[in-house]
Order: C-alpha cells, then structure tokens, then sequence
C-alpha cells in the first residue's frame, strides 16, 4: 500500500511544524510596553446606560474625583473638590464650596451644576443614599439637604453609592440626570478613550488634571481589561497579560485570591497590600434556634482558632482577635477587646445541648471564602458541633439570607475607608433587613448613637461602648481582618493607596 | 426532492416545538417569583411591591403559563428572545456580541480537526491492527475520555506556565487562538478519526472494493477513488452535522481559557441567573442541531448519487 | 506446460478470536489452457474462498500454504505490486454479486476503463471509447449514454455484464467467475451460458467458473472439480461426470436435481469448524464403511481424479 | 446476574483486549471507591502546618489548602464519582426501559408521542440542558448532589428509551413471541421472559458506556462550580478547586484530572469489548 509510514510522517510533520510556527506567531505579536499599564480587573466598568451604575472602584478614582474623602487614621472628612463646607440646620443641611478653576477632561470648568447633575442621578432614583435635594446655590456653591441629621449624611456623600463628579455632558440628553451614559467625563487624572464592553477600556493622562497638580504623567495609557474569573485573573498576570491586578473590593467579592498572594509574591510578583476596616465574620441567626442563646454564640467564639483561619492567606491577613475591627480603626484599640481560643469551655458549654441540625451557608463565589468555611466547619466539629455546610451560588445564598434558612453564614463588615461608616449603617442600623449582621436593643442604640455625632471625640468614645456592647453579647464572631491588595510584575512602580485605594498617576513601568 | 424537502422540514416542528417548551419551562421551575429575581438583578437592589408589580406586568409574567409561553414562542422564532435581566440590551444582542467570539474558536477547531482527522482516520484504516492503528484508536479514546478542562489546565501549566511561551487566557488573536484550539481540537479530532476510520473501514469490507482490487488497481486508487469516494458521502455529512457545536460547543474549553463565546456566556448566565439568555442557548442550540440534523438529510441526498438520480 | 493455473494442496485458514476454520484443506487442481472448468460444490464448502485465494483477495485474518502456480511463478510468494500486475491483467475475476460489486459513486464507464488505464496504459478518453465498444458488444444499449451512468441505473443482468466487459477488457489469460448465477432467475440462465459462451468466442482464455448450478456447470464446463467442505473430491471430464460420477457426494449431488428425482441428500452440510474425521462426506455417505474414518487420498481413475476408498 | 453471564457466555472475556484491560481499570477503580476508609485517611481532616505541601511519601498526592490529604481526597472522590454516576444510571435506566419497552410493545399511538418525545431529546444538546438546570436548581434549592442528579437523569434517560424501543420493536416480529402469544402468554409474562432478556445485552453494553459519560458530566459539572459541593470529595471539584494552584500547587489539578480520565477511560474500554464481543456473537449466530 502506497499511502505509507512516510506519508504519515510527512503530515504529522507538516502539523507539528505548522503548530510550531503558530506558538512562535504567538510570541513575536506578544508586545514589549513601556508606556502602557494593562490591569485585570473583574467586572465590566458598566461605563454606558445608567449612570447609577457605573463600576464602584476604577472610573471613580481614575476618571472621577468626589466632594469630599475620608481619612480613617484621623476619622476626618477631608476636602477633595470641595475646599469647605458648612454644616447648617443640626447637620439637614451641607453646602460645599467648590475648588475653583478644576477642568473636566474635555476643558470644561467644573461647577455646582455639574455637582448637581451628579447627584440628581441618585435623586431622581430614590436611591438609598441619595440626599433629599441639591441647590445650586452659584457657581461653586452647592448646598445639600437630607432627612436626618446625621454625621452619616457626609458618608453618604463619597460612599461607593455616591458619585463622583460628572461633566453633564457625558450622559444623553445632556444634563439629564435620566439621561444614558455615553461618555463618561470627569475631572480625575484620566480619561476614557475607548470601551468595549465586558472586554476592556482603555485611559489616557487627563491633561488638566496633571497640569493642575504640577505632576508629569508617566504612562501613556492605561487599560482595563475584564477578566471575571479570579484564577484566570492569575494567571492572566502570571503569563503577562496583565501587569496589575486590582481587587474590586466592594462587596466581598471579585478580589485576587488572599490565597495566592504567597505564592505569587514567591515568584517575583510585588504585592501591596493595605489594612482596611473590613472584617469577615460568622453571622448568627441570632432569631433562631440554638444561636439566639448567648451562651451558644459564645461557644463558637471559643471554637474558632482564628490563627489558623489567618493561616489559609499566609499572613497576608490579620487574626481577627480583638473584636470586631482590626485596632486601626477609631475607638477599637481602647476598646480593649480580646477573644480567646478555648475549645474546652466550647465544648463545655456545647456538651448535652440537643442543637439540631446546623447548615452553615457560604457565598460560592469566591474560593477563598468556601476554604474558610470548610475550616470553620472542621474547627466547630472539633468541639462537638456538627454542622452541615452548603456552598451556595451568589443569588441562592442571598434569597436564603434573606428569607432566613439558615443558621450561621460567612459573610463581612465593613470595608474600605470611605466606606466605613456607611457599613454601619448597613450591618447595624434598623429597620430590621437580611442584611444587617446583629440588632439587639442594646447594641443598636449604641450604633444609632454613633451615626449620629458630629463630635469626632465624643463619637470615638461612643465607638467603644458599640464595640463593646456587640462584644459582650457576642453578636457576631470575627474571623479576620481582610486587606485590599494589589498584585503587580515586578516591573511596575509607582502605584500608591490613598485611602483605600490604588492610584496610577504616577505609575509607570520598567522596560 | 422539493416534495422531500418539504416533508422533511414539516418533520422537525413538533421537535422543535418540544424544545421550545424545555427551554422555555426553565424558568418555571421556579417556585418563586421570577419578577423578583429581575428588579434584583437589573436594578441591584431590595425589591420592592410596586417595581415587582410594575415588572410582572411589564413582562406578562401575570399571566397563564401557556399564554406566556406562546408569546415567548411567537417571538423566539423571530429570534427576539426579550430584555437581558442583567445587562440593558436585549437577549440576541448579547448572543450576537459573543457569536463571532465563539466562531473563531469553533471553526478553527473545525478546520484542523477535519483536516487532521481525514490523515489519521485513513491511516488507521488502512493499516487496520497495525501498530499505526493501535495508536490511533487509542487515541481516538483517549480524545473521549480526558476532561478538555484537564487538558487545557495541563497545557497551561507546560505552554504558559512553565514556558511562557503562550498567554494562558484572553482573546481573538492568533496567540490567544492556540491552546484553545489544541485542546479542543484533541477530543474533537478524536471523535471524528474514530468515524473516519470506522466509515472507511467499512467501505473497504465492501464487495465493489475487491472488484477494485481484483482489477490490479494500486491499493492508493483502491482507497482514495473507490473507498474514501463513498467513505466521504457519511464523512461530510458527520462532519457538518457537528457544525451545530458552533452554538456553546465547547464549554469547558471557553471556561478553562476564560474565552469570552457562548459558552461562557452560558455559564456566566447561569451564575448571574440571567434566565432569558439560558433560555436562548439552550432553544438556540437545541434549533441549530435539529436542523443541521435536517440539512445533513439533504446534503446527504445531493452528494450520494443513488439518491440524487433515484426517483 | 498445458496448465495455465496449478493449484498444490492449498489450505486456507481463518484465523478467529480462539479457533481457526480450515475452509480449504489440501485442494489441488489444474486449469489449463483454454479450458472451462467448473469448480462446484454448495454453499459454505469453500469453493468461492478458493477463487478469492487464487488472487489473494482474502482479509488479513487467513493463513494460506500450498502452492499457486500462475506462469510458473508462485501467486502465493510474489510481492504485493508483481501480484497487483497479474490481477485484473492476467487473471480476472468477474465477483459473484453484481448488485454490490461495482462502486455506486463512479460512473460504470470509469470502473470499466479502470483495468486497460492502469494495466495497458491506455489514457483516459480512449480508454473510454473502447468501454462503448465493450457495453456495445455485450449488449448494454445505448452504450453512449450508458457509460455515463451509474450502477444504480443499471439492472442487475446489466451490471453483470458490465462486470463481464470489466473483466474481459484486459484480454487476460484466465477468467475467474464467482457464481455468475447467483440470484439471476431460472429463464435468464440461458443468457448468462450465452454471455460466457462469448466471452470464449473472442479470446483464447481460460474459465474457471464457481459454482453451485449444476445445470448451469453442464452447459459451459470441460471439466469438472466437485468440492465437499474445504476438500476437492472429485475431479473430472464434466461428460463424465454427468454420466456416471465417481464419488457417493457427486451422486447424491446429482440426484438432488429436480430433473433426477429431487433426491436431498441426508444429513446437513457439516461444520467448518469443526470437520467430520477421515473421509469428511462419512457420515452422510450410503457406502459409509469403517474404512471411511481414515481420510482418503485423492486416487486416481483412469483421466479423472477421486477422493473416495471405493475407488482404491 | 444470571442472565448476564449467560448473554456473555462462550466468550472467554480475557480474550479480548479492550475488554480485559477495561475491566481491571474499572475494577480497581471501584475497589478503590468501597475500600476508600481502609486504604485512604480521613479525606476532611485538616491540618494547616501542611497546606499545600506536595506529593512525599506520607502525602502521596500532596495536599491540598487546608492541608488536608489529597490521596484521600481523591481515593474518596472515586467513590463519590461512581455513587452519583451509577444512580444517574440506574435511574436512567430504569426510566428509559420502561418508556422505551412500553412505546415498543404497545406501539399505536403511545408508541407516536412517545417516540416525538424521545425525538425531542436526543436532539436537546445534553451538557447545555445540563448545566442550565443544575443552575437553575442550584438558585432555586441551593447546592445539593440530588440537583446534579435529577439534571442528568434529564436527558440521559433517552438513550436507554431509545435502543429498548428498537429492541423491542424488532423483537415483536421475531418469532417465539408470536408462539408465546400463540399460547396466550401475557403481556407482562413476554415483557419479562422475552423482551428485558434479550436487550439485556445491548443494555449492559450502553450502561457501562453511560457511567464513564457521566462520570464525565459530574466531573464537568463540578468543574464548573455548579456540581457537588465541598467538603465532599468529588474529582472536578477538587480540580476547580486546584485550578487556581496550577503554577505554585499543580497536584491539586493533575491528580484529579488523572483519576477522571482513567476511570472514563476504563468504562470506555469496557463498553467497547463489551460491544466487540456482542457484535461477533451476533455474527457467529
């Protein structure tokens, strides 16, 4: 027969060299970029259709700049646009004085009508953080009216919610703050040059802004690539696809794996990473059988060696043993706070109790999440308490919060700076939701209280008897402390936080 | 042959009907309320009456089963598949968007597979039991039994992780096209080598092949003019028939290389219940393979000629 | 050298999963030239594996020994591409079903031409023209139209002669026919004996035609060579052979035809498998004696050969 | 199991290659999956000092995050693997042949609709319907084994359906059942006595077949988060789980992976001889 052994190894190898010739296609298009920093990222910046929902982090410290800021080390609301403000009507009543002079990236002068374009969006909305109205009072005067009398209304308004400042002429119709997203204006140190959806996008220098500050841009562009999946994420930075990875850290979800900071880090990657006031915790349904008993709360707090739970991240995270936030964080250290790892008295009190089956539930989203709650699991087991464990999809796991069945869950507190306080607000304030993580009167009172002081020092002190009052009726039981982090190749310099996050204006990257 | 045609093509419309209904009840599975499930996901927040109401009614979620189901069907054939719960377009635009994505992947796949598995498949054939032979049926069954997502993980690790010469993930070049393709190509190559060899191997137990060979015919015409001539009429017709994989063919592959197609989408709808556009896939696949079912009937009655002549 | 074949105790095996099948053990015979000689036998006694063996048309899965000589040259021992020359050249086998043996996706004007393109080098075109002339000669009309057509179109005596004309168009020196009657009704017989009666009248060949048609046998035949499971046991003048036959199984094959009494021989046809010992027609045989346990040789008697003890 | 043997019978199973070979990978890997407590540890135990420590002679396999034995993970993945796969089979089979054998025997007009409904899902495009009902349960009941099971049970009946029918059918015309209906046997009585025997084999062959697919399915599935769910051991989750580990942790993933493609492989195998050796003796008959 003719078709022979030398035909096949004539195709075979015609294959081989074909396929051998493709992977060096493939290196030579692989671009060397010194001008370019390409992150990962999650999600989809959402930077056309509703302007409410544009992404929390990237266009809102990249593009966008906000009213005010918040420094957690000196618990102070700190000018950004804004120069000043004054605090009217028992606190109803904020009314900000615009910096002068500030471009938007298409050379417009930045105004209260733009402040107030921005914040209509919200309005118009009835969104949960939108103030009740914004006057335009001139020029670079805005005035802000809301419900309650709260310090909360200044978190509310640079709170991932709240917006950053945006030109009216990025939605149509123009100034419509019902209007669709088109092209996403603001004042921040970039510029959105191209988006294509759930792909990339991608930044330029905002000239007016590097002018303003006096700083030199060192990277010609900047893009965003949307990689959802957080082990591609990975692997996508250690192929060099990417050259940062940055956490999307709004809500406990879609960050890099704490659990491959390690091993990236071993392999030359730089990591930063910086303390937040976010604490991932076991939420009791405090409502129910057995964890509305006190004494059963505590019995979990005793079983859970959270030195080992640390463990899972390497140390990239901190053991949440004193109490409900890391030390940082106004009030906590003087608070004085200090949960024990004591599997005996667990089991003591756990001993001859008939508690039923308990389901423990886990949003499934994020690995390192279903790797906590299969220790937890492990460790509650060790003391007696059997507990069955469902890893459950996002949507499930918050329809089975919500309606109850359950009877712990892994879920978080707080989160990054500006973010702070709104999180109270959410975890701790009324009306009873799903969401909030302990209400017992005491405690809420105590948080109410907080909220509501405008007195940085008085409000410290009443931190600490919050803190304190959680503390004793072990409302919750911390796991850890959880950090936001950047993963970059070695070759990238110059990213920085301020406050809780990463900025790039003066990044650049080694050749 | 129109008459032919026409018969056929009355033939799958009660199968095309029953999918409509499997797709369709997707949703109703549902013990809750689906309008709740839509204001969560398309507006982020707490439901409350009022936008539920104003949703249930807005999508005719307030009416019978069957009334929504004919209106479901009524436009699906029309290819309008209603509003993405999650994102502000509609379903088919969000399928459009990942199709050309999803193209690129299957018809390179396609292309090599076939190609490849001609070579090979007639190779086994022909040397049928000898070593030659061995390798590639157990290849072929190999190709069926390691998991794609396996694969692909393994060929990462040696191409991008260990020696950086490939990009593990992303999208649309030449680069990004290799692993992907080679690690569908591995289960799909096999599958089709299989049938080739098996198509040919069956021709040439045929009668009209020892005519040929009694003829003195080199045994290069014996299989190329006489047995691959009639081995290639269910070849192509195979062939064509896996084109329907051009609709979330290659799910694992996509997922393992986060390659943005339909497949992906498949699974990331699923994970954001974005139930329009799974309702979509599945109708949508399940419509393509009853009718590449269909056309493969017919190209079947173009290319053999006993029935292109037959009466 | 009158012989144009000579086949020397030929055996072929099939090689099974756990056993193997002597389907012709120890077959010895001569064609010569110019002869018809009807190798007959029923279904299943190997006689149609013995033609296919003569060309190695076999599957993989046999095991041949014994001699075939063609020319004076071994088929069994020459290599794969000299043996391919011989084929469809020399030797041509005209296959036992018309209905399946030609290729139903090529026009029956190139399979014809097939043989003279690749073994008188004979292009294309004319090759062609000469396969018109073939179908004229064998009646297949209009030939020009014909030639162009498929074998679907064609009826079952049509392809026949078409795989006639295939066989006869290289001129070759022996012609091997695989049951020409195979499935052709009793009155259409008369043409196939027409059909090789023509064949015979324009070349100087050789015929050996299998077959289980006895009356078909005794129309065209010379000589006759009758097999019995996997074994030649008689071989003779086909006068001869219709008049008085030699061997018990011959004669008991001649009184089953309906024009001699419609006598069935007793018994069934015996395993392949698994063959009766000695003579291996005993256990059905009249003349059965012990002697019959032993397998006989093939003895000979006066011109014609037998393999029986009545004869020793 | 008589019967079984008898439908084999004649057919020295050691002879055949594929199948010998089939069958010591499928045998070792469900001797592995019952003999898991004995050969393997405590598959959830943790033990943080030995996170991600890799293959050595007390960790064959390494272990995984938290430090728990992945030898032991896998080992008792083996089990997980073939309990779900062989329910899903043997759900399926049982549903498929009774459709199948009722629309066959009866033929008529059950045999129509029911033969449109077998249509309709051999042409639904299996893993797709897969995983949006896994996704879909999985949001409406949350994560459980039963999901995955009631999603492949979904489509996967049909193929038994499918060659009992055409069994059945063919069986109809052959003859010992008329002679059964000639002595007034029952319904049931031919079902039983005639019909399930004689597409046992065929059955069997489509079974073993059937479990490595599923196995493969589960595996898919788990890979793809939407299977069963952790702590339990299962293979494509454990993969899923290891994924992000392929560059510092790659045992994780490769372990797993090896053990999916071997038993699919091993069932493959067998289905094949299996097939071989019914297809020869139909020949040999």
């Amino acid at each position: 027969m003719r078709l022979t052994r030398r035909d096949f190894v004539k195709y075979t190898g015609f294959g081989a060299a074909s396929l051998l010739g493709m992977s060096f296609l493939g290196c030579m298009t692989k671009e060397t970029t010194k001008d370019t920093l390409i992150i990962g990222y999650a999600e989809d910046l959402k930077l056309r259709g509703d302007p409410a929902k544009i992404d929390r982090s990237i266009p809102k410290f990249c593009v966008l700049e906000r009213l005010i800021e918040y420094d957690l080390s000196s618990d102070d609301f700190v000018p950004s646009l804004a120069k000043k403000w004054d605090v009217e009507s028992g606190g109803k009543r904020i009314v900000f004085e615009l910096k002068k002079g500030i471009l938007f990236s298409d050379g417009a002068e930045m105004d209260a009508n733009a402040v107030k374009f921005t914040y209509d969006i919200l309005v118009v909305r009835k969104h949960s953080v939108a103030p009740r109205s914004v006057e335009v009072i001139d020029d670079h005067t805005v005035a802000f009216n809301f419900d309650e009398a709260w310090v909360l209304n200044f978190a509310k308004l640079q709170d991932v919610h709240g917006l950053g400042v945006m030109s009216p002429k990025s939605v149509k119709p123009e100034g419509d703050p019902n209007g669709t997203l088109v092209d996403l204006i603001g004042t921040g140190p970039f510029k959105v040059v191209e988006y294509v959806e759930n792909q990339y996008t991608v930044l330029e220098p905002n000239r007016y802004w590097f002018e303003q500050t006096g700083l030199e841009p060192k990277i010609k562009k900047l893009i965003v690539k949307v990689i959802p999946d957080e082990d591609t994420r990975v692997l996508a930075l250690r192929s060099g696809e990417v050259d940062v990875l940055i956490d999307n850290y709004h809500g406990g979800y879609d960050y890099t794996p704490r659990n491959q900071l390690s091993a990236l880090k071993k392999d030359g990657f730089k990591i930063l990473t910086k303390n937040i006031p976010y604490t991932w915790i076991v939420v009791f349904n405090y409502r129910k059988e057995p964890f509305n008993d006190i004494e059963m709360r505590r019995a979990v707090n005793y079983a859970i060696n959270r030195d080992e739970i640390a463990k899972i991240f390497d140390g990239w995270v901190r053991p949440a043993w004193n109490g409900m936030f890391p030390p940082e964080v106004p009030g906590m250290a003087e608070a004085n706070i200090r949960y024990e790892y004591n599997p005996e008295k667990a089991k003591e009190i756990v001993n001859g109790k008939d508690v039923g089956e308990i389901t423990l539930i886990v949003n499934k989203s994020q690995s390192d999440q279903i790797l906590v709650a299969q220790l937890v699991q492990q460790q509650l087991k060790n003391v007696g308490l059997n507990i069955k464990l469902e890893t459950l999809e996002k949507g499930v796991y918050k329809q089975k919060r919500n309606s109850g069945d359950y009877n712990l869950r892994i879920y978080y507190i707080g989160g990054s700076e500006r973010t702070f306080y709104m999180r109270i607000f959410w975890r701790f304030l009324p009306p009873e939701k799903p969401w909030k993580v302990y209400m017992s009167d005491n405690v809420t009172e105590k948080a109410i209280a907080v909220v509501k002081e405008f007195d940085k020092t008085k409000r410290r002190q009443k931190f600490i008897e919050f803190y304190k009052a959680l503390y004793e009726e072990a409302g919750v039981a911390p796991l850890y402390y959880e950090v936001v982090a950047v993963a970059e190749k070695p070759n990238v310099e110059g990213i920085k936080f301020e406050y809780s996050e990463p900025r790039f204006y003066s990044t650049y990257v080694k050749a | 042959m129109l008459r032919y045609i026409a018969r056929r093509a009355l033939q799958i419309i009660p199968t095309i009907l029953g999918i409509s209904i499997i797709s369709f009840s997707l949703l109703y599975i549902f013990p809750g309320d689906p309008a709740e499930f839509i204001v969560e996901a398309r507006y982020g927040v707490e439901p409350t009456q009022e936008m539920v109401e104003k949703i249930r009614i807005e999508m005719g979620l307030d009416k019978p089963f069957v009334v929504q189901y004919f209106n479901w069907l009524s436009k699906a054939v029309r290819g309008d598949f209603g509003i993405s719960w999650t994102e502000d377009k509609t379903v088919m635009e969000v399928i459009l968007e990942r199709l050309p994505i999803s193209a690129e992947l299957f018809f390179a796949t396609f292309a090599i597979s076939v190609v490849f598995a001609l070579i090979l498949g007639v190779i086994s054939a022909v040397h049928k039991d000898k070593a030659i032979d061995h390798i590639c049926r157990i290849y072929s069954l190999l190709g069926i039994s390691i998991p794609s997502f396996w694969l692909g993980l393994i060929l990462i690790w040696i191409f991008s992780v260990q020696l950086h010469l490939l990009p593990a993930f992303g999208c649309c070049e030449l680069k990004h096209l290799i692993l992907p393709v080679l690690t569908w190509c591995f289960s799909f190559m096999a599958i089709k080598t299989r049938f080739v060899r098996a198509s040919l191997l069956e021709e040439l137990s045929k009668n009209y092949v020892i005519t040929a060979r009694a003829k003195g015919l080199p045994e290069k015409l014996v299989v190329f003019r006489h047995a691959l001539r009639n081995a290639l009429i269910p070849i192509i017709t195979y062939f064509s028939l896996s084109l329907h994989h051009l609709i979330v063919g290659s799910i694992m592959v996509e997922v393992v290389f986060s390659w943005p197609g339909l497949g992906s989408l498949l699974v990331e709808s699923v994970f954001k219940r974005d139930f329009p556009v799974v309702q979509a896939l599945v109708f949508l696949s399940g419509v393509l393979l009853i009718t590449m079912n269909l056309v493969v009937d017919l190209l079947y009655a173009v290319i053999d000629p006993r029935i292109r002549y037959g009466d | 050298m009158n012989d144009v074949l000579v086949v020397k105790d030929l055996q072929v095996h099939f090689i099974l999963e756990n056993t193997s099948v002597k389907a012709v053990d120890g077959v010895s015979f001569n064609v010569r030239k110019g002869e018809n000689l009807a190798l007959i036998g029923e279904s299943g006694s190997g006689k149609s594996v013995l033609g296919m063996t003569i060309l190695r048309l076999l599957p993989k899965n046999v095991r041949v020994n014994g001699k075939i000589l063609f020319n004076g040259s071994n088929l069994l021992e020459l290599p794969e591409e000299e043996l391919r020359k011989i084929r469809g050249k020399e030797i041509a086998l005209i296959p036992q079903n018309p209905a399946t043996s030609l290729n139903p996706v090529l026009k029956i004007g190139i399979q014809i031409a097939e043989p003279m393109e690749v073994h008188l080098g004979i292009d294309k075109k004319i090759a062609i023209q000469k396969v018109i002339n073939l179908l004229k000669f064998f009646d297949i009309n209009p030939a020009e139209k014909r030639v162009n057509e498929y074998p679907h179109q064609f009826s079952g005596g049509m392809k026949q002669r078409a795989l006639v004309a295939m066989g006869t168009s290289t001129k070759p020196k022996l012609i091997i026919a695989d049951e020409p009657t195979k499935g052709v009704d009793v009155t259409k017989k008369l043409r196939v004996v027409e059909l090789f009666r023509r064949i015979k009248e324009n070349n100087k060949l050789s015929l050996l035609v299998i077959t289980h048609d006895l009356l078909f046998a005794e129309k065209l035949a010379d000589r006759i060579a009758v097999m019995y499971c996997g074994q030649i046991v008689e071989v003779c003048e086909a006068k001869t052979f219709f008049e008085e036959p030699l061997h018990p199984y011959s004669k008991a094959l001649l009184d089953s035809l309906p024009s001699r009494g419609l006598k069935p021989i007793k018994g069934c046809s015996p395993s392949m498998v698994n063959p009766p010992q000695g003579c291996r027609f005993h256990p059905r045989c009249e003349y059965a004696t012990s002697k019959c346990l032993e397998e006989p040789p093939l003895i000979s008697n006066g011109n014609n050969n037998v393999r029986c003890w009545l004869y020793d | 199991m008589f019967k079984v043997i008898e439908i084999f019978r004649g057919i020295e199973i050691p002879k055949n290659n594929l199948c010998r070979i089939g069958l010591s990978v499928v045998l070792f890997i469900i001797l592995l999956g019952s003999f898991a407590p004995l050969i393997a540890k405590d598959p959830y135990e943790t033990n943080m000092a030995k996170r991600l420590e890799s293959p050595s002679s007390e960790h064959f396999f390494g272990a995984d995050q938290l430090g728990r034995d992945l030898f032991s993970r896998v080992i008792y993945g083996a089990r997980t693997s073939l309990i779900v796969a062989i329910t899903i089979s043997a759900f399926s089979m049982g549903i498929g042949c009774l459709i199948g054998a009722v629309s066959g025997y009866f033929g008529g007009i059950i045999d129509d609709v029911i033969g449109r409904i077998i249509d309709v899902f051999l042409s639904i495009p299996e893993i797709v319907v897969n995983i949006a009902l896994v996704g879909v349960f999985c949001t409406i009941y949350g994560s459980s084994t039963w999901n995955v099971i009631l999603a492949v049970v979904f489509t996967n009946w049909v193929s038994y359906a499918r060659i009992t029918r055409g069994i059945v059918l063919s069986l109809k015309e052959r003859e010992f059942i008329f002679c059964s209906k000639a002595i007034g046997a029952k319904s049931s009585w031919i079902l039983f006595k005639h019909i399930i025997p004689n597409a046992l084999g065929p059955i069997i062959v489509l079974a073993t077949l059937n479990v490595g697919n599923i196995i493969l399915t589960i595996a898919s599935l788990g890979f793809l988060g939407l299977g069963i769910q952790p702590p339990t051991p299962e293979w494509g989750q454990l993969l899923n789980s290891g994924k992000n580990y392929i560059a510092t942790a790659p045992w994780i993933t490769f372990f797993p992976g090896l053990f999916i493609a071997l038993s699919v492989f091993g069932f493959n195998l067998l289905g094949e001889g299996l097939r071989d050796i019914l297809e020869r003796r139909r020949i040999y008959e």
